[in-house]
């Protein structure tokens, strides 16, 4: 096989890996920066992750409307691509600006987290981007085992160690089902573009009945499932996000569910939509499982890190539904609540990590009792996310959520979305709790937190703006996530 | 030429206001009083004026509308504030304000002293404002305003006496027993607002249109529902069967209270709204059958009650609810304008017998104030032999007394005994007749019984009131006699404006006024019965005779109140002993309130605590926070699957990964 | 001045900014500034209804594109008409009134009280003149959320019960609604329709059995909110726990959010659903003026049983709009001002003697009258019109809604809730005789002080206006009039076709039907 | 033909193997063993259908999923240490400190 050295090199264009090419640059600069600069303090590691990441934006950004193909096809700049590189980059973006005061509290300061959440966020940008199996799991692999060490990053913590090595173990188990998944499709169709699986699928003659298509599609279903956190493959995320640093569950809630998403929704989208009825209805089901695990079981949690983690589960259900309705609606509704998600995900989480206490003994919603009365700011920026995790107008997660269920509407599936919004209703009691502690019930005890840095103070003006304006303007973002989804 | 008649409700209003405002600031009870009797008198002045203006017009002109605003529009509804002239309520209006503003003046010197001096006038203006509106209003709604009105200021004067805890339950009874008449009174707007619109495209309310549709209204029928539901209005405002057993409570009021309200104007509204609508009423023969035996029970077995009673104001009071059963029963029997007599001299003579137990009492509760007696000052065993104390208040009573014992030549006379032979000899109710006559009947001997009962207890025989009290006993003030004496001149007077034709024809020819002068008003429903029943024509000895027999039976009354209560007062406490459970159980008032307790008032509380404690919080609450129990329960299960083993997280996974494959192949 | 109604609408928000840069212990200033940008916000009002035509348009009408993403679009579209000008007034004019009615008696965070009631403002302001289905929801949604707090952090002993319960409760209604008016708007773009807008969705044609499942949506959020038989018992224990202007506003304005919600959008929108669903209205209806009535009274509570007296009364309005004709749904718009009015103004009296006594048990009470003469005379008014003596506001809207219910094919229910006025008069008078009338027996009662100046004026508007309305009804009702002749055409437009095929069928209708969908048209 | 459904029978009872061994065994090492199975079982149904289909995809394929193995083995094992320091076991029931 004769391989024509200079044609393979005419297919590269490296601005469609551009922004990758800057985040990796720049954890590697982080690397080299945290080896030789001798500070306690890193801080200032913030601000360089900052931004690379920002850079990377930009980088990212300039790409838009373009849909430059490369690598032979493998990996493409598109609309699709962009938004959710932005969507990981604002997740990376808050999450490095919450994680400075956390990790300073729990003497785990170790100026390598931030290469290596930049790492992972390359990851996720390369999901986004692949069109070729191989570029979609090296992108996922990236991403996982830098998520796998961000878990555990807390190395004297028993739970972070567990969380580490839970999420490893499952996530590698679930990784070989995808992989798998991806063989039988190579066997299938001969090739591991994306588009050619899509053209090869179309060409067969009776793909419905081709068991080994189906199989190993539905085998790939599984493996963004673990990603994403969908029912029956969520029971990691609970135990991974209590366990986790909080501003690394922050993260993982955030940025990872999203690339999942992207892939799930690119793969799915691009290569099999002939077989939407073999995967729809399965969706749907597990759509519903999600939904209704996730809340129900988030209903009883104390643990209010868990409770998010539950409630994380619950925001893949209802982003499933937009799945489910695999049409514009839908797919714009799951970009748009991908990123309000991210904002208001992570925006809660900023406050845990402000309420937190040292070692987090129990992290319990018992200790945001009495925050009404004594940081009144820091409690109505809370109750800002907590509203727009529950749906409520006129924040960003009403907006999402009503695209999700529009696109359920769209496409006939009513049962689906009354019962998303019987879940969001049951959801409302969750969050209200934790506002109840808030604003109704008297402090136990003194705060034990110092003053709000600089960093965090950021990340919470952005994630709050981020909760509420798109809630109130959201025309632009949904444009764009429109224009973003027309290309898949 | 009616231009200021706006002017009669106003007065009192105005007067209300001002009291009720400014009441307490003004402290000054001549000041509280003149106002409050200045602005009924003002109401009597322009009454008079529209009453002659009225009467110099022709007998056919005599039916004017005077609208002021329009009140409420909506859609084929409307209803103006709107006064109607006419002979009826033309008279009401004069009975109501000449009657009240002797009722002022009388209180000004009755209520002396007492707390919330200017709260009673204010309430006592407000009474006369919105009876005016019952009586002047053109159109069901206004007039319905009038009738809860005057139940409103009811309640607020029979409650006056606030920390009596007896005052209140009375008043809230009242209220409550009113607002069931109320709610028929507007079943029965509804239904004939409804009927004329929707078959006749009349949409109306007002009397003098409803009046020349009233021949669009078939016989019977709807109209019988729609008049039954008037009655039942009726029967809550003027104290028939089965609502009567607020007013004897009423009593708890101040006495010129129950003597305007409770006795004169307010208690015959009822009889009013017939009169008013009587043109509606004769095309439902059924609901006449039934106004008519519900006016001669109501006459029959109130004065049954009214035997046994010691305390004065309840005599009275039993007496005001039998009378008003006379009043119905001449509605009943579609003798319009004998009813609306009735309801005029009845207004003087028990006026005038109220007002006389007023100045009892008050002289009383002087007395044995002064004594620092604890005895009741309006128990008549307490009292006895008043008459050398209070010559001129006997007087007057006893010539009330007479009135409404149906003596020939007093008042009450001519008016019961014109409902007695209309209810014998009346086209409407055939063989019912002699039934219906014969209960008036000895009602009638039972109230001359019972009156003399009360005037021999109260003026006759021994002093009994505690001793060394008596002397403290005196003629009441200027203020309460001069009252008196009008109202016992009314009470002889009264009655000769409506002589029947009978006696009219011995004395050569005396017309009979009151009759021609309400013509007009009854010339419809008149002409009906005109047209559809037959007229039996009685001679003129049979009217004799059965005159002749009600004047013996009173006559009978008053000697057997005599003989027991005169010439040998032990016999009652003998015949008490002999028949303990009948004395019992008319002493009790026939157990009807305990029988509105046991049926009615203790069922509903009990239901209302099922309700809430039974069904909202246990069935409908529970079922909303049951909804959420088993949620959060389920979430409490749901949670331990979540085990925190790894294996038992990968075991899943694979479970969830052949179920999703395993289905596929299957499917 | 073509934005008036937003400006009006956003004041209060402008009211909020003004208050986060005041320190949170000048609680004078704090409650000041609150109060008068609620007193600015009436005053804007003003012009709003003085410039507002007798006519059936919308006026004031701001319309502007919002949101406009896939096959939605959604349009800042605001304006006034009949049924929403006395509602929108009838806001401005409680907003000052509740501020005041807690001006001592909340010393906690003031501060984010204040907030609360002036977001709460602008929420209730913005559903009743939003003119776009989504922003309608929007603001819908959005008065939740200060009600839960005002309940929830000032509220009494249970408070953080009644809050969530009242919060999940018209949550889950409400969501249900945004299903069906989804549902609804893609059944539009089908016919053309390119916004929420609500004028394009009377001439939406749906069919019946669609109408049936979106009418069943959107009344049970608005059913939740009036709230109906058997969906009231979030009601009794909100307003139990709530401050005094928390149960002022929820009684006086939020409630009627669901009453306006069916004149709205349920009837009109879905004419063929709201005759199927008629009886079924009025049986709850009926039931709960009933039903409402004896549980209340039987309370031991005062503030449950005006509670549970607003159940009853807004199961008059219910009977009033559902029977479609003038005299109806002129009595049942009417009354949901009147009730505002008087079941505002006693939450405000129960809001006093609880402030002076710290409890709320009719037991604890007795003999009042003597001791606070100005408070007996205003809480008698207030009675009065609650019981609906003629006179007062009361009797002008129940007796229209009766007599309009009558008149249509609600005959026999209406004899049935005509009852309830003997019942209202029972639990209300009885009430009033257990707190008022008999002895001062109580020694801590004995030191009650009469209302202060304050207070005083806190309740003369309300009185006036019970007066007003009662005596000279007619302006208020003319406003209304052009507007409501609208909803009921819309409501009905299809109604005859739908008897005339149930009369086509064996089991016929009552003859006066086809007689009752004339009857406009004979006027 | 015969020949691949061979290979891939075999990868595919490989595979299973591996995921039983996940399932069943508790040391977390062997576990790690297991899940290496797998993804063999996976590199040689790639080579087995790369061969078959006559293109290299598969092949390349397999060199990424071996390299990210090692790396996803690295960072594994220095997990396995952190924890094995903390608790002083390398049994995954010892890992359960965080349910429910």
């Amino acid at each position: 096989m004769e391989i024509n050295v200079a044609q393979l090199f005419a297919t590269i264009n490296v601005a469609t890996i551009m922004p990758e090419i800057i985040l990796s640059i720049m954890a590697m600069v982080l690397l080299l920066v945290n080896v030789f600069v001798p500070s306690k303090q890193k801080t200032y590691l913030v601000w360089l992750s900052l931004l690379g990441i920002i850079g990377a934006g930009f980088s990212a950004a300039s790409g838009w409307g373009q849909n430059i193909s490369s690598f032979s096809g493998s990996v493409v700049l598109d609309n699709f691509a962009i938004f959710f590189k932005l969507i990981f980059l604002v997740s990376a973006g808050l999450a490095v600006l919450i994680s400075d005061q956390y990790m300073e509290r729990e003497n785990c300061n170790q100026g390598e987290l931030y290469p290596l959440i930049l790492f992972a966020t390359t990851g996720m940008m390369l999901m986004a981007s692949g069109t070729d199996l191989m570029t979609v799991f090296l992108g996922l692999e990236l991403m996982s085992i830098s998520l796998y060490v961000l878990a555990g990053f807390n190395r004297a913590n028993l739970k972070s160690n567990e969380a580490g090595l839970k999420y490893f173990l499952l996530g590698a188990f679930s990784t070989g089902f995808l992989l798998y998944g991806m063989a039988l499709i190579y066997g299938v169709t001969g090739t591991t573009r994306i588009a050619a699986i899509a053209s090869s699928v179309a060409q067969m003659n009776s793909p419905l009945t081709n068991t080994m298509l189906g199989a190993g599609m539905l085998l790939i279903m599984t493996g963004f499932a673990f990603k994403i956190a969908a029912a029956p493959f969520h029971m990691w995320t609970p135990d991974v996000y209590e366990g986790a640093p909080t501003p690394m569950a922050a993260f993982m809630s955030a940025g990872p569910k999203a690339a999942g998403f992207a892939a799930f929704l690119r793969m799915f989208l691009v290569a099999f939509p002939m077989l939407i009825t073999q995967w729809v209805d399965i969706l749907w089901v597990i759509a519903v499982l999600t939904m209704t695990i996730g809340n129900l079981t988030a209903l009883r949690q104390d643990n209010i890190k868990r409770m998010l983690a539950y409630s994380s589960i619950a925001h893949a259900g209802y982003a499933l539904v937009g799945f489910v309705a695999a049409n514009a609606t839908g797919t714009t509704g799951i970009l748009f609540y991908m990123l309000s998600y991210a904002f208001m995900n992570i925006g809660a989480f900023a406050i845990i990590v402000l309420v937190g206490k040292q070692g987090e003994p129990n992290g319990s919603v018992q200790d945001f009792a009495g925050l009404g009365t004594k940081r009144p700011v820091l409690a109505a920026v809370m109750s800002l996310f907590l509203f727009s995790l529950a749906g409520m107008p006129p924040t960003a997660g009403f907006i999402g959520k009503f695209y999700l269920f529009s696109g359920a509407l769209e496409q006939g599936y009513v049962w689906l979305a009354i019962i998303g919004v019987l879940n969001s209703a049951a959801s409302v009691y969750y969050y209200l709790r934790v506002m109840v502690f808030m604003y109704m019930k008297p402090s136990e005890e003194e705060f034990g937190w110092v003053t709000i840095g600089a960093p965090i103070s950021l990340a919470l003006v952005v994630a709050a703006a981020g909760s509420l304006i798109p809630g109130i303007i959201p025309s632009y973002i949904l444009q764009l996530a429109q224009q973003a989804v027309k290309l898949i | 030429m009616f231009d200021n008649v706006w002017l009669i409700p106003l007065f009192p209003l105005i007067g209300f206001l001002i009291n009720g405002l400014l009441g307490k600031k003004i402290k000054n009870e001549t000041v509280i009083g003149g106002i409050a009797s200045l602005a009924v008198f003002g109401s009597f002045i322009v009454s008079c004026k529209t009453f002659l203006g009225l009467i110099s017009l022709p007998a056919d002109k005599r039916v004017v509308d005077v609208k002021i605003f329009s009140w409420i529009t909506a859609g084929n509804f409307n209803a103006d504030i709107a006064f109607l002239i006419d002979p009826l309520s033309c008279l009401m209006i004069l009975i109501v304000t000449g009657i009240g503003f002797l009722i002022h003046i009388y209180s000004i010197g009755y209520m002396h002293g007492e707390d919330g001096f200017y709260r009673f006038f204010a309430y006592l203006n407000l009474f006369i404002f919105s009876m005016l509106l019952l009586v002047l209003g053109n159109n069901l709604l206004l007039m319905f305003v009038g009738w809860e009105g005057v139940g409103l200021c009811s309640y607020l004067l029979i409650g006056y006496y606030f920390k009596k805890k007896s005052a209140g339950d009375a008043g809230k009874k009242a209220f409550v027993m009113n607002r069931v008449g109320d709610f028929g009174f507007l079943l029965g707007i509804f239904g004939l607002f409804w009927y004329l619109g929707q078959n006749h495209n009349v949409w109306t309310v007002q009397f003098t249109e409803l009046s020349n549709s009233a021949h669009l209204l078939p016989t019977g029928g709807i109209v019988t529902f729609i008049t039954l539901c008037f009655f039942l209005g009726a029967t809550g405002k003027s104290a028939q069967i089965p609502l009567y057993t607020w007013l004897p409570d009423a009593m708890e009021g101040p006495t010129p209270v129950s003597a305007l309200i409770h006795a004169a104007t307010m208690v015959t509204a009822g009889v009013y709204m017939i009169g008013r609508m009587s043109y509606i009423f004769v095309r439902a023969p059924e609901t006449m059958v039934v106004v008519a035996v519900v006016g001669a029970c109501t006459a029959l077995f109130a004065a049954t009650i009214g035997t046994a009673q010691n305390d004065i104001k309840r005599v009275l009071a039993y007496s005001t609810v039998s009378q008003l059963g006379y009043m119905v029963l001449a509605m009943g029997v579609g003798a319009f304008t004998a009813g609306v007599f009735h309801l005029m001299t009845h207004a003087f003579f028990k006026a005038c017998l109220f007002l006389g137990s007023g100045a009892v009492i008050h002289s009383m509760h002087g007395a044995l104030h002064h004594v620092h007696s604890h005895d009741d000052a309006q128990d008549m065993r307490n009292m006895g032999g008043l008459k050398k104390y209070m010559p001129l208040t006997f007087l007057t009573f006893l010539i009330a007394t007479i009135a409404i014992a149906g003596i020939p030549g007093f008042s009450g006379f001519f008016s019961k005994d014109e409902i007695l032979w209309q209810a014998f000899a009346n086209p409407l109710h055939g063989g019912l007749n002699t039934f219906l006559w014969a209960m008036g009947a000895v009602a009638a001997g039972l109230t001359a019984f019972y009156m003399f009962r009360l005037v021999f207890m109260t003026f006759f025989g021994e002093t009994r009131i505690k001793a060394g009290a008596e002397k403290y006993l005196h003629e009441s003030p200027m203020v309460i006699v001069i009252p008196l004496i009008v109202l016992a001149a009314l009470s002889i007077v009264g009655g000769y404006v409506g002589i029947p034709k009978l006696i009219g024809d011995v004395f050569g020819g005396i017309p009979n006024y009151l009759e021609h002068y309400l013509h007009p008003v009854f010339a419809n429903a008149n002409a009906y019965m005109a047209a559809h029943a037959h007229t039996a024509h009685h001679s003129h000895a049979l009217e004799w005779g059965l005159m002749g027999t009600s004047v013996v039976i009173a006559l009978i009354g008053i000697s057997i109140a005599a003989f027991l209560y005169l010439v040998n007062p032990t016999l009652p406490a003998k015949f008490t002993a002999t028949f303990p459970g009948l004395h019992r159980a008319v002493y009790n008032k026939w157990y009807i309130d305990e029988l509105y307790d046991f049926v009615i008032v203790n069922p509903c509380k009990t239901l209302g605590r099922f309700l809430w404690r039974g069904f909202d919080v246990v069935v409908i609450d529970g079922l909303v926070n049951g909804v959420a129990h088993v949620v959060m329960a389920f979430g409490g299960v749901v949670r331990y699957l979540q085990t925190g083993q790894v294996y038992s997280y990968a075991w899943t996974m694979a479970f969830g990964v052949v179920v999703i494959i395993g289905y596929y192949l299957f499917k | 001045m073509s934005n008036i109604l937003s400006l009006m609408t956003f004041l209060p928000i402008a009211g909020v900014l003004l208050l986060l840069f005041i320190p949170k212990d000048s609680k004078g200033v704090l409650r000041t500034v609150a109060f008068l940008t609620t007193v600015a916000t009436f005053v804007v009002s003003i012009p709003v209804l003085t410039g507002f035509q007798t006519i059936a348009d919308f006026q004031f009408v701001e319309n502007v594109p919002w949101i406009a993403a896939g096959p939605f679009a959604m349009r800042y579209n605001i304006g006034i008409d009949g049924i929403t000008i006395w509602l929108v007034i009838l806001t401005t004019f409680i907003m000052p009134i509740a501020v005041l009615s807690t001006w001592t008696a909340v010393e906690d965070k003031v501060k984010e009280y204040m907030i609360c009631l002036l977001l709460l403002e602008t929420g209730m302001l913005g559903a009743f003149l939003a003119l776009d289905l989504f922003l309608f929801y929007i603001f819908w949604e959005v008065m939740l959320i200060p009600m839960y707090f005002i309940i929830g952090i000032w509220g009494g002993k249970n408070r953080v019960y009644a809050a969530v319960k009242f919060f999940i409760y018209t949550m889950v209604g409400s969501l249900l609604m945004l299903v069906a008016l989804i549902y609804l708007y893609l059944l539009g773009t089908k016919a053309g329709i390119t916004d929420f807008s609500l004028v394009h969705f009377f001439s939406l044609n749906v069919d019946p059995a669609t109408q049936t499942w979106l009418f069943l949506a959107f009344a049970l959020a608005f059913a939740i909110k009036v709230p109906m038989f058997p969906l009231h018992t979030w009601l009794p224990d909100a307003h139990t726990e709530a401050p005094t202007a928390g149960s002022v506003i929820l009684a006086a304005i939020l409630l009627k959010m669901g009453t306006y919600g069916y004149v709205r959008f349920a009837m009109p929108l879905f004419p063929e659903a709201t005759a199927q669903f008629t009886p079924l209205i009025a049986v709850l209806s009926v039931i709960g003026v009933i039903y409402a009535a004896f549980v209340a009274m039987v309370q031991e509570d005062v503030k449950k049983l005006v509670a549970y007296s607003s159940v009853a009364h807004l199961g008059y309005v219910m009977l009033g709009l559902f029977s479609l004709n003038e005299q109806g749904v002129t009595g049942g718009m009417l009354q949901m001002i009147n009730h505002g009015i008087s079941t505002g103004a006693l939450f405000l009296i129960v809001g006093f003697i609880y402030e002076r006594r710290h409890t709320r048990l009719i037991s604890d009470f007795g003999g009042l009258a003597k001791q606070m003469p100005i408070f007996t005379v205003i809480f008698m008014i207030v009675t009065l019109s609650s019981i609906a003596v003629p006179g007062t506001n009361g009797f002008v809207g129940e007796f229209l809604i009766l007599i309009g219910a009558y008149e249509s094919s609600l005959r026999w229910y209406t004899i049935i809730a005509a009852s309830g006025v003997i019942l209202a008069a029972v639990y209300m008078l009885w009430m009033f005789q257990r707190v008022m009338f008999g002895e001062l027996e109580n020694p801590k009662n004995q030191k009650l002080e009469d209302l202060n100046a304050r207070e005083i004026a806190i309740m003369v508007p309300l009185i006036v206006l019970i007066f007003v309305i009662g005596v000279y009804p007619n302006p208020f009702i003319e406003k209304m009039t052009p507007s409501i002749k609208k909803v009921i055409a819309q409501a009905k437009v299809q109604q005859t076709t739908a008897q005339a095929v149930s009369e086509a069928q064996p089991v016929a209708a009552p003859a006066e039907a086809p007689q009752a969908a004339t009857q406009p048209a004979a006027h | 033909m015969d020949n691949l459904s061979n290979y891939l029978i075999l990868s595919a009872v490989l595979f299973s193997i591996g995921t039983i061994g996940v399932l069943v065994r508790r040391n977390i090492i062997v576990m790690f063993m297991c899940i290496e199975l797998m993804l063999n079982a996976v590199n040689l149904t790639f080579v087995a259908l790369s061969r078959h289909l006559g293109n290299l995809d598969g092949q390349v394929f397999v060199f990424f999923i071996m390299t990210v193995a090692a790396a996803e083995a690295a960072v594994g094992l220095a997990m396995f240490i952190a924890f094995f320091n903390n608790r002083e076991s390398i049994d995954a029931d010892d890992a359960s400190l965080m349910k429910w």
